[in-house]
Formats: C-alpha cells, structure tokens, sequence
C-alpha cells in the first residue's frame, strides 16, 4: 500500500521534472548569452588556462571550492566525532581477512603508479581533464588498496591531519595574498605565463594541487576511520 | 539524421537522469534497511548530476578545454559552469553519504538493527 | 569599519584548519580559539552594520571577478542585520558551553568548538552570499556541522535525530540542486540579482516549478510544517547550547534564504499567500503539538518551530509593516529562546530523561537560572513589558492593516496555547517540590554571565524597543526593495574599477 | 512628575525584591515606603488633565489622568495602601516575601498605571502587568497552581487578547492608538466594526470583572491567592474591568446602531451573574470562596448598572464599584485574620469567635451590613439608586431579578458572620487571640468608610459626577444624584438622617443590653455539650452549625446549580488536548515517514501550482 501510494507520489514528481527538462534541448534557455560564454572567453584572454572548468572552480567560483573543501574537512572530522569511542583499539581492523599473496603483490606493484597517475592529474588540472578532486581520489584509492591488501599496513593520523591542515590553511592564505596584492579574496595575483604550460595560471594549479593533497589526506582518513571501525 | 539521433540522446540523458532520481527517492521511501536508503539518497545524487550534466550539453559539443588543437571550438563547447558545479555537487554529495554512513554505524551500535521501523525512540 | 564580509568567513575557515594543529600545542587552545574568531566575527559584523546604515550597502565581489560572473557577498542592512544577530548569538552560545564542555574528552571537545564555529560560519555565509549556488554550499556547510554536533551526545538517541536531520537534510539539498538546476538551464546564471533582474523573461511553469523546488529544499532547514519533522528530536537530543544555536542561527538563515527567494529572486504572485499558508499550518500544528510534551527541550522545539510559522506568517503578510514584524520577531525569537534553551538545559542538566517534571521546584535551588527560564517564557508569550509583545503587537498591527481579522484571532488563540503550556512549566519550576534524588546543577560563571546578557537584552527591548526600531527599518527597506539591491550588486563591479 | 511616580513604583519593586534578600524588616520598610511615595505624589502633585506624551517605535503614547480614573484612583491607592499595611503582619513567616511585596506593588502600579493611560498601548500594557502579577500572587501559595493558576491565566489571556485584537483594528482603522480619537472617530467606522471592537472590548474587561460566561477563574483564584492581596484583587483589580466597560458602554456604545441590545445583552449577563454568583455563594462552606462568589455576585449589580447605562444608573455603578472595593476589601482582610488566627477559614470547622476577636467581628459585621445594603450603611445607597435607575428605565423584569439576588444574598452574609463569630464556643478555638493592631486597624478603617459614606455619599458622589459629566452625560440638572429621591442637592441625605440616628440608638442599646448581658454568669457551651437529648455525640462527629447549613434551600436550587458552566469549559479544554494529542502523531518518529511528507509537500505544490501560483 505504502509503495503503491510512493509510486504514485513519485509519478507525479516525475512527470513534472520530464516536464520542466525535456524541452531545454529543443527550445534552448529563454537567455541566450549566460555567464559561460563570460568565462569561456576569460579563460583563454586572462587566466590563459586551458580547462574552463578548473578556472571556475579555482577562479571564477573559487569560493564555492572553499567551501566544498571546508565540506569534506567537516565531514572527516564528523566521521571522527560520531564514530568516536573512548577506548579506541589503534591497529585492529574490522576487516581482517587475510588477503591472497596476488593481491597483496599486485597492490605493492600499483600502489606507486596509482600516486603518481593522482599526482599527475591533480598537477595537470588546468590544461586537461581532471584536477585536485579528481587526483585526490585517485590517490585515496591506491591507500584503499593497501589497506585492504595489507592489515598491517598503518597511515599516521597526525600526518594526515597536518596535510589536511595546511592544505586548508594555505589555501585561505592564497585567498588572504590576493586580497593583500589585488585588492578582492582569492584574486589571481601571480603572473599568468602562456597558454598550455605547465607553469601557467598563476595560483590556479598552486590551489589546485593543495586541493588535491586536502583531498587525498582526507579521503584516506575517512577510510582509515571506517576500517578500523568494530562492532561491539 | 543527426537530428534525430540528438533527440534520443536528449530523451536518453534526461530520461535517465530523471528516473535515476526517482529510483532513489523510491528506495529511500520505501526500503528498510538504513544502508538502502543512503544508497538511494546517493542514486539521487547521481541522476541530479546527471541532469545538471546534461543541461550544459550542445549539439556536436566537446569538452571546455582549450587543448592545442580545439582553441577555435568555443562554439562548440558545452557549457563549463554545471560541470563545474557538478563536481563541488559530487564531493557534497560524498561528504554527506559518509556522515550517513558514519551515523549508521552509530544507530547499528545503539539498536543492533538497521530496521528504520525500529528506530524511532523519537517520536511525538 | 571593521574587517570587510569576507573575513565572516574566511577567518573561521582559516581557524578550523588551524584548531586540529593548534590542539597539539596546547589543548585549552581548541576552546578558545573559537570564541576569539566568534567574537571577531561578532563585533566586525556590528561595526559593519553601523557603516552600512550610514553608508548603504557593501557589496564584496571575489577572485576579482564582477558581479554577475564572480561569486559576491552582499552586506545590505537586512544582510547585516541578520549576521551581526547570529554571530553574537554564536558568541554567547560559546560563551554557554565554554567549561559546559569541560568534562568530556579533548577529541570530541576539539570538534564541538570547531562545528559550533562553522555552524555560525555557514549561517553567516547562507545570509550574506549573493549566489544561489554558493548559497548551497553554505547551507552544506552547516548542514554537516549541524548533523555532526546533534549527534555529539553517544549513549543517547543522538544518532537517531541526527540520521533524521540527515535523511531531511539530503533530500533538501536534491530539491535545491534541481531548482539551480532549473533556473541555470533557463537563464543562465547563477548570481541572485542577475536571476532577479532576468526571472521576467522566464516562462511561468518552470518558474513556479523551481520556486517549488526552492520552497521544499529551504523549508526542511526553515522548518516549515510539514518538513519539520527532523527539528524536534534534533533540538532534542543535541546538546543544550546547539539547541540554543539551531533556535537562534540555523533556523533564522534557513528563513533568510526562503524569503530572498520568495521577496527578491521570484516574482511570483501566489507565493506570498503560500508562505502565510503554510506559516499558519506549522504555527497552529506545532503549538499544539508542544502542549503535551513531556520533555523540556522536545517542548522548547515545538514551541520554536511555531513561532518560525508565525515569522512565515508576518513575512507572508508581504507588506513593509509585515516584513518588519516578522524582522522584529526574528529578532526577538533569536534572543528568546536561546534563553530558554541555555536555562531550560541547565534546569534539566542532572536528570536522566530531561522531562518536564524534573524540573519541579527547582526555582528554589536554581534561583538565577530558574528566574531566567521565567524571564524567558514571560517573554515568548508576548507579555509586556518584555520584548516579545512589541514584535507580537507589529505582527497584530500589520495584519489588520491588510484587514486579515481571522489571521489576527488564530494568532493569538495560538498564543493561549503557548501561554498554558509555558506557564505550566514555570509553575512546575517555582510551586512544586522538588524529587528527592535529583541533584540541582549550579551554572557555572560563564553560563550565568551568557544567560544574564540575553535576560538583560530583553529587559532593554521591552523597556525601549526603540533601540532596534532604526536596524529594524532599515532592513526590512532593503528586502522590500528588489530594484535597488540588483542595481547595489551589478553595479558594483564598475565602482570597484573606476 | 507622572514618570517619576512610575519610576518610583519600578524601583520600588525591585528594590522590595532586592532587600528581600537582606532583611525582612528593611524589606517591609522599602515595600510600604515604595507604596506610599508615590501615592503621596500623585495626591500631592498631578492635576486633571495634565498629561506627558512620548513616542515609541512610532505610536504616540500619551498619559494623564482624568476625573473618572481619579474616582476609580482613590479605589486602588485607598485600598493598595490598607492593604499593604495589613499584608505585613498577615504574611509574616511566610517564604519568598520579597516576591510577594514587589509584585503587590507593580499589581498597584499597573493598576494606577491603567487610569493614566490615554492611549490604548499603554492601556495595555498596564493591564498585562496587571494580569501577571496578579496570575504570580494567585499561585503565590503554590495550592492547585496547574488548574486554578492557568485557568486564570488562560482566561485572562484569552480576554487580554480580545482587547489586542481590538486595539489593532482600532489602529488600523485609525492610525492612532490615542484613546479620545477612537471616541471621536468611532462613529464613522463601518458597522460590522462598530459591533465587533466593542464586543471584543467588553470580553476583554467581562474577564475581569467575573462577567458571565467568563467569571470562572474567580472562585478558585480569589480563594487561592493570599488574602492580604485578595483584597485588592477583589476590590481594586476587579474595578479595572468595570473601569474599561465604563468607557466602552458610554464612548462607544451609544454611538452604534441598534447598540441598544447589546446593551440589553450586557445588563442581563450582569443580572445572570449576580444571581448566579449569589447562589454559588450561599452553597460555600469556605469563606473564601464565599466571599469570591459574593464578589462575582456584586460585580454583576455594577455591571448591571454600567450596562443600563442611564445616568442614575451609572452613577449607582460607580457609587458601588467604590462601596465594594471598602467592603469586599474589609470581609477578606477578616477572612484573612480569621485564617491566621486559627489555620482555617472553613465555616464547619470555625465558629464563635466573638469573644476572641472583637474587633475583627466588628469589621465583618459593619461590612457585612454594608453587603447586604441594609440602611444607613453605604450599600444601601447604591442599591437603592440601582433599583430606582431600573424602575426608572423600565427594566422591571431586572429589578426582580436583582432583587431577588441580593435577597439571596442575606443567606451568605448570615451565614458568614455566623459561621464565624456566633454560635457555640469549640474547645480547640479557646487559644485563639485577637489579630494584630496592624491588621485590625485597616479593616476597621475599611469598614467606618462604609459608614462614612452611608451618612455622607455626596463625599464619592462629588468625584462620580465630576467623571460622569467628563464623559458627556448630558446635565439638565448639574448633579446627577438629584434625580434619585434619596438626595437633596447637597449630596448627603434628609430622608436618611431620621433613620441613621434611629439605628445608631439601636445599636448603641443593644451594645450596652449586651454588655449588662454580659455581666451576668453566662454559661458557654460547646457543640458536643448536648447531653440532655439523651444521646452523647461522637468525638469526631462535626457538629458545628454551619454544617448543611442552607440545605433545603440547596435543595430547592439544585436544578440552577448543577449547570456548572465551568464543567463545560473544563470538558472543552481536556477534548482540545486530546485532539492536540491526537494531531501530533503526524510527527510519527519514523525518518522515512518525514521524507514521505516532503515528497507529499512537494506533489502537492507541484500538482496545484496553477491555482496556488496564480498562473
């Protein structure tokens, strides 16, 4: 009864989303000129960054990056708060299967590749796709793969915090120099360089990569706390 | 011909992303178990990305990055700002899951259940 | 001039990456930190609050980009107004649970000051952006630390109220998305007085569609009824002093955001109707319901959400008198029941299940606290000469100045309500006996000095409203004035330049 | 001058709180100082017709007295000041005394501060003072606090708020909160307003001055809250309400079309009332809830009068508005001494304390005579005038009704006095000493003012017609009271004299037969001290006369009685809390049940958009 009443719930809720969505590509939206084409041109005339969407997320819209990385930080430390016990067993793990010798194997053998190809992507982030979030994750991933391969393999809560920390702490300072050397917070203040360059956007990949170690600290850590979760 | 093919593909994304939500918002609504519900809260999540990706879409579009190559395609490139936006709306997305998650464990501490039935000491 | 918005919130930002590095060095810093930011943010906000009323709005672009196409914060008198209100409020909820957080244990102590700040952070930065998008992540913001801190207490039923929040809380973030989603697809942009200036040009179903969407992502946090499900058992089961802060800074952001949307970014007609409709609805359902509650705070938050319903109730009136009143009541409903919350959780500290009867002649034990919880409900019944009656006469007067006689009479059988079940109370404190096992709870001298400061306000707002009258003023103006606010915003680009 | 007489009274309060904490005595100094001050002030220096005006968030507030609250003036600071005098001695040893005195002086201030105000904000804002302080002495003692106290205070609001709504149309029609511009412009409001601000007016004063329907609180808070300020309560602060529909019945009332029935309606709910609260009264075997029947009772005479509304009438209102607060005031002082001197006020457990307490029983008797308005006390005045305004507007159906209640009413002064001072002497009683001086003396002054102006009403008839001709009574004659028979032009009595000496001799014999009675070897008996039936009473057989004491008159009554209207109330308030109960199940505690709702919110909207929207 209950399911009938939700699908019919939903149906309605369904048909109005179809409703208000389907026509976009047909009819196109009633404005035409939008912010996109404002930043597609100033991304290449002044940011001379290739990937539009690292600009806004850096420039244009660094604020919101701000706060979504603010978001994560919290959640971190809110896994920790909720999940905290006042005897905490470091070192036992609730998923304590031993591992296969091929994957412990071929976790060591990918492990290395794995960062590199986060580090790669997040320090790329303004000429291709990808960036901080994304190479963050990547680099997660490969601590997750360890850590499942190996029940003793250990990452040190405090060095975690210390990235995490001045990852967050110096991209607000970023944001601080710009507003010190351009007049508004997070303002692009370094020169520029050319288009496609490695050096090239000024604080665009310096914030980028911070994300990306803010990233990766914090998502090893959310991993590390679930995993050494127990049920009691 | 291309025409057409655009439509199903329009029909297809938003379609998809629309029934995407409504499958989680119906296992949400509907399951018992709390792990089901988060999963459905994140299968809205992912058919709202999906739609925010969709609406930047244009015929024929490539990627908003100027690689050497495609620094003439702006006419052709998708709108940047809801991928942007899709990614801050992925890591939101990923904090609160984990929140979600974590609190889950707590309630599975406390009630040695996952019944959402169960689970209301709070009521009234 | 003190600061400029963006130090709001960029220094507690910058503060709660530092507070994990700064808790090594020495642990009493994880306590104090917090406070000094909050009270930076509070009297920075105040003195820009003063430059504003003399000096017009102050509109902060970002990363060096202009209005429409860079994010902006927007400090107008309304803007200013609701910040100053909520970052002193987070003060003397610091203030409150300064040593109240004493005996638990560094790691959880560490992040209760950090999400309490980030709490008001992210109230502040839901009032003071001008982007609908950044909005959203504000309002993440402090969903997470809101969802965090509720679940702070283990041992109780914390978990359950803060996977309520949560659940609540997800699917309002779903509907907001859909709603930028909507409004992006159409016009373009995400900055709200852009939106503002072009909402014209869109076609009226999807609109309304997206106000609707708008409307349910803002009402969870707003507590509107009947989204309000998830507030009760998280005031419950949060510590005290949140309590006091989801009363005093949350629910007044979640308010802001549904009344720009529905004032500024919309131009719809009906919706002025439906927020008095719905205010009405969660006014009338909540008070009713507080009346049999067993439990001080469950009770506490009922009686909140009702009168975040009779706020919907005065902004829905849609005049300048309404938008003023329901500023008023804001005002005197974010001084007010964070009062209660701070004294009413100090009343019921020792006892095990937090009920009403616990409470029982503990004005004799308690005098100070329990004369404040009194002060307090005097107060939020609207008895004169404290300052909940002048908000409550602003609500009277606007109202009939539209000739709504009906909505008058429901207000105030309402406030019957309120009154029986307040009084109930203080009877229980002052003219009952006390239970033999139940142990009094001396506050401590930082809890006394943060409640007598709100006891003191609202002595000098019923004594002389006048005090606030000019704030008040000037910022219902500002949210009646939609042309002047696109023009402060995408004007301000070219002032900056030239 | 008026602000400083308001500061005063402010500090006086605070102080009295503050100094509680300190001494009792310094306490007692402060509390009686901070009464008489101002008082002595206001006597001193304010004028008719001065007034201070000031702003704020933007209404004009404007304060001053005129003559009719200068009349009603010499009710609440006459009998604040007794009162406080005797409340010093009555409430020693209680707790929380410094509570009890600082809220006795903002019940006061509040009350003064209502005759100042000449605009309706500060009108009520005085009158919630009034409410709460006077809600915070009724639980005072802390007896039935959840079902007396919130009733009071319930009904309180629920009149309080009627007047708020009042207030705000009034504004909204008006754009001023200034009382004489709602009498001037009154008239030229639309009809269904003409109706509705002076009904919800009169709810609002009905609640207080105990009008029927609304009259319910009384019983149990006059009774409930400590004598000492019950005679204020009674006296004073019932006078409020009378002081409000004064206002109402003849600014407002006259000026609405076929406001002649709601006139009607008014003066029988008065009537109702009287009878009602008679009956009620005579049925009590506590004195206290007697004398808070008998108030409601006489409240309803006044209201009666007031409501009537020809100049004889009113002016016999007002005449008895200002005799029952000297009365009431003195019967609950007693009531209070009484209950001091022996731990009870229960008629069945109390009796013959003539010999112990002399002076109170005199008190009680010269104002019980004055209750049932027998000549040449001052209740016999107002009666009569009462009577000869109704024969003289042909109420006469009315006349019977009132004549009957105040019949009625002799059973309950009889039985008071009675129940009290008379009758056998009961061994455990035979300790009891006479109340202290400082409670004696204000009763007895309380009492010879109900003599005073028995033999000489033109003293408060002066002031009466002073106020009624402020208000635009048309004169013919000048002074009102000539057109009752009682008087000759100068106010005091010619028809009376004869008889007041004639009485005086009565009583001066039958005092001096009583005390040559005395002298000789009287034997005082007990109730248990009827041996010669042949049957010895049990010890604990209560065998004192005021048990069962109107019992066949009960019994005929009883029909009247049963229809409490307090059980109705009482049903209505427990089916809303069960409903409410019932209602807020929807907030079930199941998460999922709460996202349902948001989806339902959401459909909803979304399904009905077009006729919601507008579009």
């Amino acid at each position: 009864m209950k399911k009938l009443i939700v699908i019919l719930l939903l149906a309605v809720t369904g048909y109005f989303l179809v409703d208000s969505f389907m026509d976009l590509g047909r009819t196109g939206p009633v404005v035409e000129t939008g912010v996109k084409d404002f930043y597609l041109d100033k991304t290449v005339s002044e940011l001379k960054v290739a990937n539009t969407i690292t600009s806004i997320v850096v420039n244009f819209r660094g604020f919101d990056t701000l706060g979504e990385v603010t978001v994560l930080f919290l959640a971190a430390t809110a896994l920790g708060g909720i999940l905290y016990k006042r005897r905490h067993h470091v070192g036992e793990r609730s998923v304590l299967f031993p591992s296969s010798p091929i994957v412990r194997a071929g976790s060591k053998l990918l492990f290395p590749a794995i960062v590199l190809l986060g580090v790669y992507v997040f320090i790329h982030g303004h000429l291709s796709p990808g960036g901080g979030f994304q190479g963050g994750t990547i680099i997660a991933t490969g601590f997750l793969l360890m850590l499942l391969a190996y029940d003793n393999f250990s990452v040190s809560h405090n060095v975690l915090s210390f990235i995490e920390s001045f990852a967050g702490i110096f991209f607000v300072l970023f944001g601080f120099a710009g507003m010190w050397a351009g007049g508004t917070f997070l303002e692009n203040f370094l020169p520029v360089g050319t288009m496609n360059n490695l050096f090239s956007g000024g604080i665009i990949p310096i914030v980028y990569i911070l994300v990306g170690f803010k990233v990766a600290a914090e998502l090893t850590g959310l991993i590390y706390t679930v995993l050494h979760e127990k049920e009691s | 011909m291309e025409n057409q093919m655009f439509e199903i593909l329009r029909y297809g994304i938003y379609g998809g992303s629309i029934s995407l939500i409504l499958i989680g918002l119906y296992a949400a609504l509907t399951k018992r178990s709390l792990i089901k519900i988060v999963i459905g809260l994140s299968i809205v999540d992912g058919g709202i990305h999906l739609l925010l990706i969709a609406i930047g879409y244009v015929k024929n579009g490539t990627a908003p990055i100027f690689s050497p190559g495609f620094e003439n395609a702006v006419d052709r490139m998708v709108d940047p700002v809801p991928q942007a936006l899709v990614l801050t709306a992925i890591v939101i997305g990923f904090a609160v899951t984990a929140v979600a998650l974590s609190l889950v464990i707590r309630l599975y501490r406390h009630h040695h259940t996952l019944e959402i039935d169960e689970i209301k000491n709070l009521k009234w | 001039m003190v600061g400029s918005p963006v130090l709001l919130i960029a220094i507690p930002l910058l503060a709660a990456f530092m507070i994990p590095l700064l808790g090594m060095i020495w642990k009493e810093l994880v306590r104090i930190i917090p406070g000094l930011v909050l009270a930076f943010m509070m009297i920075s906000s105040a003195s820009m609050l003063m430059y504003v009323t003399n000096n017009g709005t102050i509109i902060q672009t970002l990363a060096g980009w202009e209005a429409p196409w860079g994010i902006n914060l927007v400090f107008s008198p309304l803007t200013a107004f609701l910040a100053t209100l909520m970052t002193f409020m987070g003060f003397i909820v610091w203030l409150y649970s300064y040593r109240f957080k004493r005996n638990v244990d560094f790691e959880p102590a560490k992040k209760y000051f950090i999400f309490l700040m980030m709490l008001v952070a992210g109230a502040v930065g839901i009032v003071i952006t001008g982007d609908i998008f950044n909005q959203f992540v504000f309002i993440e913001i402090t969903g997470i630390s809101a969802y965090a801190l509720t679940a702070f207490y283990t041992g109780r039923n914390s978990a359950e109220a803060s996977f309520k929040y949560l659940l609540m809380g997800a699917l309002s973030s779903s509907a907001l998305l859909i709603a930028i989603a909507i409004i992006y697809s159409q016009l373009g942009t995400l900055n709200m007085a852009d939106i503002a200036s072009k909402i014209h040009l869109m076609p009226a179903g999807y609109k309304v569609t997206a106000l609707i969407f708008f409307m349910m992502g803002i009402g969870i946090e707003a507590e509107i009824f009947p989204l309000n499900g998830w507030a009760p058992d998280a005031y419950t089961e949060a510590p005290g002093p949140i309590g006091a802060a989801f009363a005093g800074i949350v629910v007044k952001a979640g308010v802001y955001a549904m009344v720009r949307m529905v004032f500024t970014l919309f131009d719809v007609s009906g919706a002025m109707d439906i927020l008095l409709t719905i205010g009405l609805i969660t006014l009338i359902v909540a008070e009713t319901a507080a009346i049999r509650q067993e439990k001080l705070k469950r009770m506490l938050a009922y009686s909140s959400i009702g009168q975040m319903g009779l706020v919907f109730v005065a902004f829905g009136i849609g005049t300048l008198e309404g938008v003023y009143a329901a500023l008023f009541l804001m005002l005197n409903h974010a001084i007010i029941k964070p009062l209660l919350f701070l004294s009413g959780s100090q009343l019921v500290f020792n006892s095990k299940e937090k009920l009403i009867k616990e409470v029982n002649g503990l004005g004799k034990y308690m005098p100070f606290t329990a004369v404040l919880f009194a002060l307090g409900s005097f107060a939020i019944v609207g008895l004169p000469p404290f300052a909940g009656f002048w908000s409550k006469l602003s609500v009277l007067t606007a109202a009939a100045n539209e000739g709504m006689l009906l909505i008058i009479a429901l207000i105030l059988i309402v406030s019957v309500i309120e009154i029986v079940y307040y009084f109930r109370v203080v009877n229980r404190i002052y003219f009952f006996d006390k239970a033999e096992d139940l142990i009094p709870q001396k506050p401590r001298v930082n809890a006394v000095i943060a409640m007598s400061v709100l006891g003191a306000i609202i002595l000098i707002i019923g004594f002389n409203p006048d005090v606030v009258s000019t704030v008040l003023h000037n910022a219902s103006a500002d949210l009646m004035d939609t042309p002047q606010y696109i023009k402060n915003v995408l004007s301000a680009g070219q002032s900056l330049t030239n | 001058m008026i602000y400083l007489i308001f500061v005063i009274f402010l500090g006086g309060a605070a102080l009295t709180w503050l100094s509680g904490k300190i001494h009792p005595i310094l306490r007692d100094v402060v509390f009686l100082a901070s009464l008489i001050v101002p008082s002595v002030l206001f006597y001193m220096n304010v004028e008719v017709g001065q007034t201070v005006s000031f702003s704020l968030i933007g209404y004009k507030l404007s304060w001053g007295i005129n003559y009719l609250g200068y009349l009603f003036s010499y009710i609440v600071v006459g009998l604040g000041v007794l009162a406080g005098f005797y409340a010093i001695p009555a409430m020693k040893g209680k707790k929380n005394l410094g509570f009890f005195y600082s809220n006795f002086v903002l019940s006061i201030m509040s009350m003064l501060g209502i005759l100042f105000s000449r605009d309706l904000i500060s009108f009520f804002i005085f009158w919630e003072i009034m409410t709460w302080s006077s809600y915070l002495m009724v639980v005072f003692q802390g007896k039935d606090v959840q079902k007396v106290g919130i009733k009071y205070f319930v009904f309180s609001a629920i009149g309080a708020y009627a007047m708020l709504m009042a207030i705000v149309i009034i504004y909204s029609l008006n754009q001023s909160m200034m009382i004489s511009d709602l009498v001037s412009s009154f008239a030229s409001f639309d009809p269904t307003m003409q109706w509705l601000i002076p009904i919800l007016l009169l709810v609002g004063f009905g609640v207080k001055s105990a009008m029927m329907p609304l009259h319910v609180w009384a019983s149990g808070s006059y009774s409930h809250a400590p004598m000492a300020y019950t005679s204020i309560f009674s006296g004073a602060l019932s006078k409020m309400g009378i002081y409000g529909m004064v206002i109402v019945m003849v600014s407002l009332v006259p000026i609405i079309p076929e406001g002649f029935w709601l006139r009607e309606t008014i003066a029988w709910l008065g009537a109702i009332t009287a009878v009602g609260g008679t009956l009620w009264a005579v049925a009590q075997d506590d004195a206290k809830k007697l004398l808070a029947y008998s108030s409601v009772a006489q409240l309803g005479y006044i209201i009666v009068g007031v409501a009537v509304g020809t100049p004889l009438a009113m002016l016999a209102a007002l005449f008895m508005a200002v005799m029952h607060g000297l009365f009431k005031g003195a019967l609950f002082m007693v009531t209070g001494a009484v209950e001091r001197q022996t731990g009870t006020s229960n008629f069945t457990e109390v009796t013959g304390l003539i010999r112990k307490m002399p002076w109170t029983f005199l008190a009680a008797l010269m104002s019980i005579i004055a209750l049932a308005g027998i000549p040449p006390l001052g209740g016999f005045v107002g009666k009569w005038m009462l009577y000869e305004s109704l024969i003289g507007s042909s109420h006469y159906i009315l006349v019977i009704v009132i004549f009957f209640s105040s019949t009625a009413a002799f059973l309950y002064c009889y039985k008071f006095l009675f129940g009290f001072f008379l009758g056998q002497e009961e061994k455990e009683w035979a300790h009891v000493k006479e109340a202290p001086a400082m409670m004696v003396v204000p009763m007895l002054l309380l009492a010879f003012g109900t003599f005073v102006l028995g033999a000489f009403p033109g003293l408060i008839l002066d002031p009466i017609n002073a106020g009624m001709q402020e208000m635009g009574f048309a004169s013919t004659q000048g002074k009102y009271w000539e057109m009752s028979m009682l008087f000759n032009e100068w106010g005091d009595q010619i028809m009376l004299q004869p008889i007041l000496y004639a009485i005086i001799a009565v009583f001066a014999f039958f005092a001096i037969f009583l005390t040559i009675k005395g002298f000789k070897k009287t034997r005082y008996v007990t109730t248990k001290d009827i041996s010669s039936s042949g049957e010895v009473p049990l010890e604990h057989e209560n065998l004192t006369f005021s048990v069962n004491f109107f019992q066949p008159f009960l019994r005929t009554v009883e029909p009247l009685m049963k229809r409490q209207i307090d059980k109705y109330y009482n049903e209505f308030g427990r089916g809303m809390e069960a409903l409410f109960d019932f209602t807020r199940r929807v907030y079930t505690g199941n998460g999922q049940t709460y996202a349902l709702y948001a989806v339902i919110f959401i459909v909803i909207l979304l399904m009905f958009k077009n006729t919601l929207f507008g579009l």
